[in-house]
């Protein structure tokens, strides 16, 4: 149970690669923090340089508010998941559990009470005596959590814990984890590329690119209000449509078709080339008074959802449909947006202007 | 028959056994201890020098082994700062002696230790080093007891291989140690002996007694890959 | 274009592990099948035997209609894209597209034109004269799918072929192999553990596990009509819950609960012991007569859905409801299933009976 | 210093160099040719006793040099069988010639080119000749064009260590080919002679030639990894 302050973390590597730039960030006591973004943003830099594992170029890493930047990993309290596990393959799985208390001289009694508990809780009894080669890849994402929480650590740090398995299993460790945290409310710091996991886990997220923070926010925020395109693209499955369009008194212009807009709902005091943003949930089939008819040029269904791909002025775009109505490509569909959810941003700076 | 045994057990046939296995296990042992130690320490450090460096351990492996004779002989020579400093400290030279040939064997078969060691470690998940750290443990401990334990496939194939190298170390040894019966005379040596002097049987004998212990040893590395 | 005949294809290992039995499929000109499956359903192995990469242990492949067991790989006149590309690191990217045209003796111009084509369409142009390491994870892809086209062989064969990106790039070269399938009309045989690849992918998909087919129809006939638990859990993401019940004349009782239902959409002549299965998306909220209430244990915000885990009659489940309803874990909510999706299983055999 | 030039140029400090040169080039194309193709065959193919036949290719890689050199005597000698038959087919026996040495050279420096080329055929990813299989090519097309070039760093820090082997081979050299100037004495075996002779410049020439050999090869080897 601890917080933590990040202060100015910089990492530079051979002098001159800047993986990690003036990264501030305050983390409160039982948070959990999803660091995201696509692979070589620098976020799993910072949580090794929060680990102890990498130096820190320039900066301050306080937890607890006692300054750390040249604490040794061992004397840092941290329990840390690793991307590939990282188990000991030599142990079985009782010892790689044990280890961590073992090297922190905890009695045998105590060990064996709380590696009993972890195992119960993450369903590993049955396995205690089988060495990690003999487990399957699930368990030993489980095996990687129980080496983490018997520790009571102050701070849990996890990079990619759910990278190597596969969809459905990544769907159920997500939530394992979920309510690990709210049965533990150790503070997290959690590292990931995928935008699902960030969005579905996180209290609060952070958007990372370029070894720089994008946005800092709620999952809801995030997806709602992103600061930029980069995060609007980033965030949401499938990905926000952009148009560049231009600005009209009353409306807007995409390509060679236009669309009015009350003027309440469009942005103020910005020049006249602008970014259109528009998730595929917020475009809707509609007979009565369609804001376009487009022709459809493919069709993918997903079960409950279907997503069709289609142009406006001339720019490709993909809106969710329920799977229900049934469309075949080809076939010119009349289409709306819903226009309180539209985004705009400046075509210049790329950041979100209303 | 009854002459083929008391060949067998005569001092003659024995003493180069165990003068051989004597020398090896001692050189195996160093080098082994050394050889996991250095190559720990090149596989985690980065600096300047380091190619050069490895490349001197590495040079007795393609040396040929009277060169190696060679430098050990202008190393602890007589005329040596390393060869009078021995002379003064045990009162003779170290040339001719069995601790020659224990130095011969070392010099020769720590490359290989080396190398494999190495391969070892380098071939090692980092991160799982990584969790030990985080788990609480000194670098001692993660040594011992992470380090050493999941490269021990190529540890123990390169104790084998440097104590087989070692055992069959012959060049160098006959230059520097000699070739004096119940000291330094080793089994190689002695059947190079053998031969020039047409002892066919004890040849025979000596040649199969190691070709055992040598076709053991490579049968173990296999395995364990 | 070509047809493929599978008749009986088993592959033993070890002379008794067996890995795929009694496999039969006829696949139609043009046709895109998809075969998926857990990993080790022995879907790899199937696409193998018919690459000619792993003898047939016993039956026979057809390709139109020619006996293929005995012929090596490079006289079968199949391409095929391996799961980590496979890419000829020591040659060009120009020189991994010719290398099949190369050996088959195509002449100089031939070649030249039929891989600028490929590299035209795949969008590979500036990227000719790179070795694969100096390219991106995606464009490697495309080389490999690019040494596939430019053969202009009879089959496409394709082992996971996207399960090496993330899950951006993943969407985005989907659209991009449909695409190709759709401008080319190549036979193809794609295999893939991910079921959003094999629904939105497949002209018809083939549901594998442990080594026997488990169902063969398009993707929506899968997707409505699974005949067994496994197909119906293996497809559709979030997973379909599962309840076990019992019948009774006029309804259903799931633990505690009794859920009246029509008598028209209830299985005849089944035992009374019974599982349920209802999709995530088939669940809603109603106010006015909801079927039972429940208390919601955990929200996961996808974007424009969430995830609600909940229980009923003691029986853990997930509903997917709109984002814009707002939901806090610990509130109760009313809750209704759509009654015509809802799916029956025999308890004993696990098959579909309504 | 003149004294010291005309030694370097002198036929009797070349003459050793020039033999070892040209056995160690000979037996190198050898290895490399042989121990490729029995490498890449080995590590693609299964077989009962393969284990067995594989130590035996290894052998000498443990074996000390004397009884390599012993079993070369036994089984090229007078009186065996192959001796027999290259008396009758050359005139002469084998045994102190040139290629003697060859021979030797060969048996010593195969582990080596056998072993870095196995490892290197194992580490490939076998996809890559799948696709060049699906692609149309024949085995032996396969075999030049994917396999031989994904390997090749393999191949060649292989061939150098196997020269580097043969062109320090002393013990079996020794005794299967003598020590004949001009013919047989190579480098490594006019140091031993030189040395045995109190000859310290001629010592010092040689093996000031033979290790800036060997330290350019390692060295080649290492910058290859």
């Amino acid at each position: 149970m601890a917080n933590l302050k990040l202060q100015q973390l910089t990492k530079v590597y051979n002098k001159n690669e800047i993986a990690v730039k003036d990264f501030n960030l305050d983390i409160k006591d039982k948070e959990f923090i999803v660091f995201v973004g696509p692979s070589g943003c620098g976020k799993s830099t910072i949580l090794r340089m929060v680990a102890g594992l990498e130096d820190i170029t320039h900066g301050e890493l306080f937890i607890d508010n006692q300054k750390m930047n040249d604490v040794s990993s061992k004397d840092r309290d941290i329990a840390m998941v690793f991307q590939n596990y990282a188990l000991y393959p030599h142990m079985t799985v009782y010892q790689n559990m044990a280890f961590g208390l073992k090297m922190r001289k905890q009695t045998k009694t105590e060990i064996e009470r709380r590696v009993n508990e972890a195992a119960a809780i993450l369903g590993l009894k049955p396995f205690l005596h089988r060495k990690p080669a003999a487990l399957s890849g699930g368990q030993r994402q489980r095996v990687a959590l129980g080496r983490a929480i018997v520790r009571d650590a102050n701070v849990f740090l996890m990079d990619e814990p759910l990278s190597s398995l596969d969809a459905k299993l990544r769907v159920q460790m997500r939530s394992e984890i979920i309510s690990l945290h709210s049965r533990l409310q150790t503070t997290t710091i959690y590292v990931t590329h995928d935008q699902t996991e960030a969005m579905t886990m996180a209290t609060r997220l952070v958007v990372l690119n370029h070894g720089q923070i994008q946005q800092i926010g709620t999952p809801k925020e995030v997806y709602e209000q992103p600061v930029n395109v980069f995060v609007a693209g980033f965030i949401g499955s499938p990905a926000m449509n952009f148009f560049s369009g231009s600005l009209t008194a009353s409306g807007l212009k995409i390509g060679d078709q236009y669309i009015p807009i009350p003027a309440g709902l469009l942005p103020q005091n910005s020049s006249q080339d602008i970014i259109i943003g528009v998730r595929p949930e917020d475009m809707y089939i509609e007979s009565a008074t369609p804001m376009f008819h487009t022709e459809i040029e493919a069709v993918e269904l997903l079960g409950a959802d279907t997503m069709i791909n289609a142009g406006l002025g001339d720019q490709p775009f993909t809106a969710r449909i329920p799977s229900s109505i049934a469309i075949e490509p080809g076939q010119t569909l009349p289409l709306s947006i819903h226009l309180n959810r539209m985004l705009f941003f400046d075509s210049q700076s790329k950041n979100r202007i209303f | 028959m009854d002459s083929l045994l008391n060949s067998i057990f005569s001092e003659a046939f024995l003493s180069p056994i165990w003068v051989s296995l004597k020398i090896a296990i001692i050189a195996g042992i160093i080098v082994i201890l050394i050889g996991t130690v250095a190559a720990r320490f090149f596989a985690r450090k980065q600096f300047r020098g380091k190619a050069v460096i490895e490349t001197l351990l590495m040079l007795p492996m393609v040396l040929p082994p009277t060169v190696v004779g060679f430098f050990l002989i202008v190393i602890f020579g007589k005329n040596s700062w390393a060869g009078q400093a021995i002379t003064w400290l045990f009162d003779r030279p170290i040339i001719f002696t069995w601790w020659a040939a224990v130095i011969a064997a070392i010099v020769v078969a720590f490359p290989l230790m080396y190398q494999s060691a190495k391969s070892g470690f380098l071939a090692m998940d980092r991160d799982i080093e990584n969790a030990a750290r985080v788990d609480g443990a000194s670098e001692w401990k993660i040594f011992f007891f992470i380090s050493i334990p999941l490269a021990s496939k190529a540890l123990i194939s390169g104790s084998i291989l440097s104590f087989a190298r070692a055992l069959g170390e012959f060049g160098a040894t006959l230059m520097f140690a000699g070739n004096i019966p119940g000291e330094t005379q080793t089994l190689p040596i002695a059947i190079y002996i053998a031969i020039d002097s047409g002892n066919m049987v004890m040849a025979w004998l000596w040649v199969i007694a190691i070709v055992t212990l040598s076709f053991l040893m490579l049968l173990a590395v296999r395995v364990k890959e």
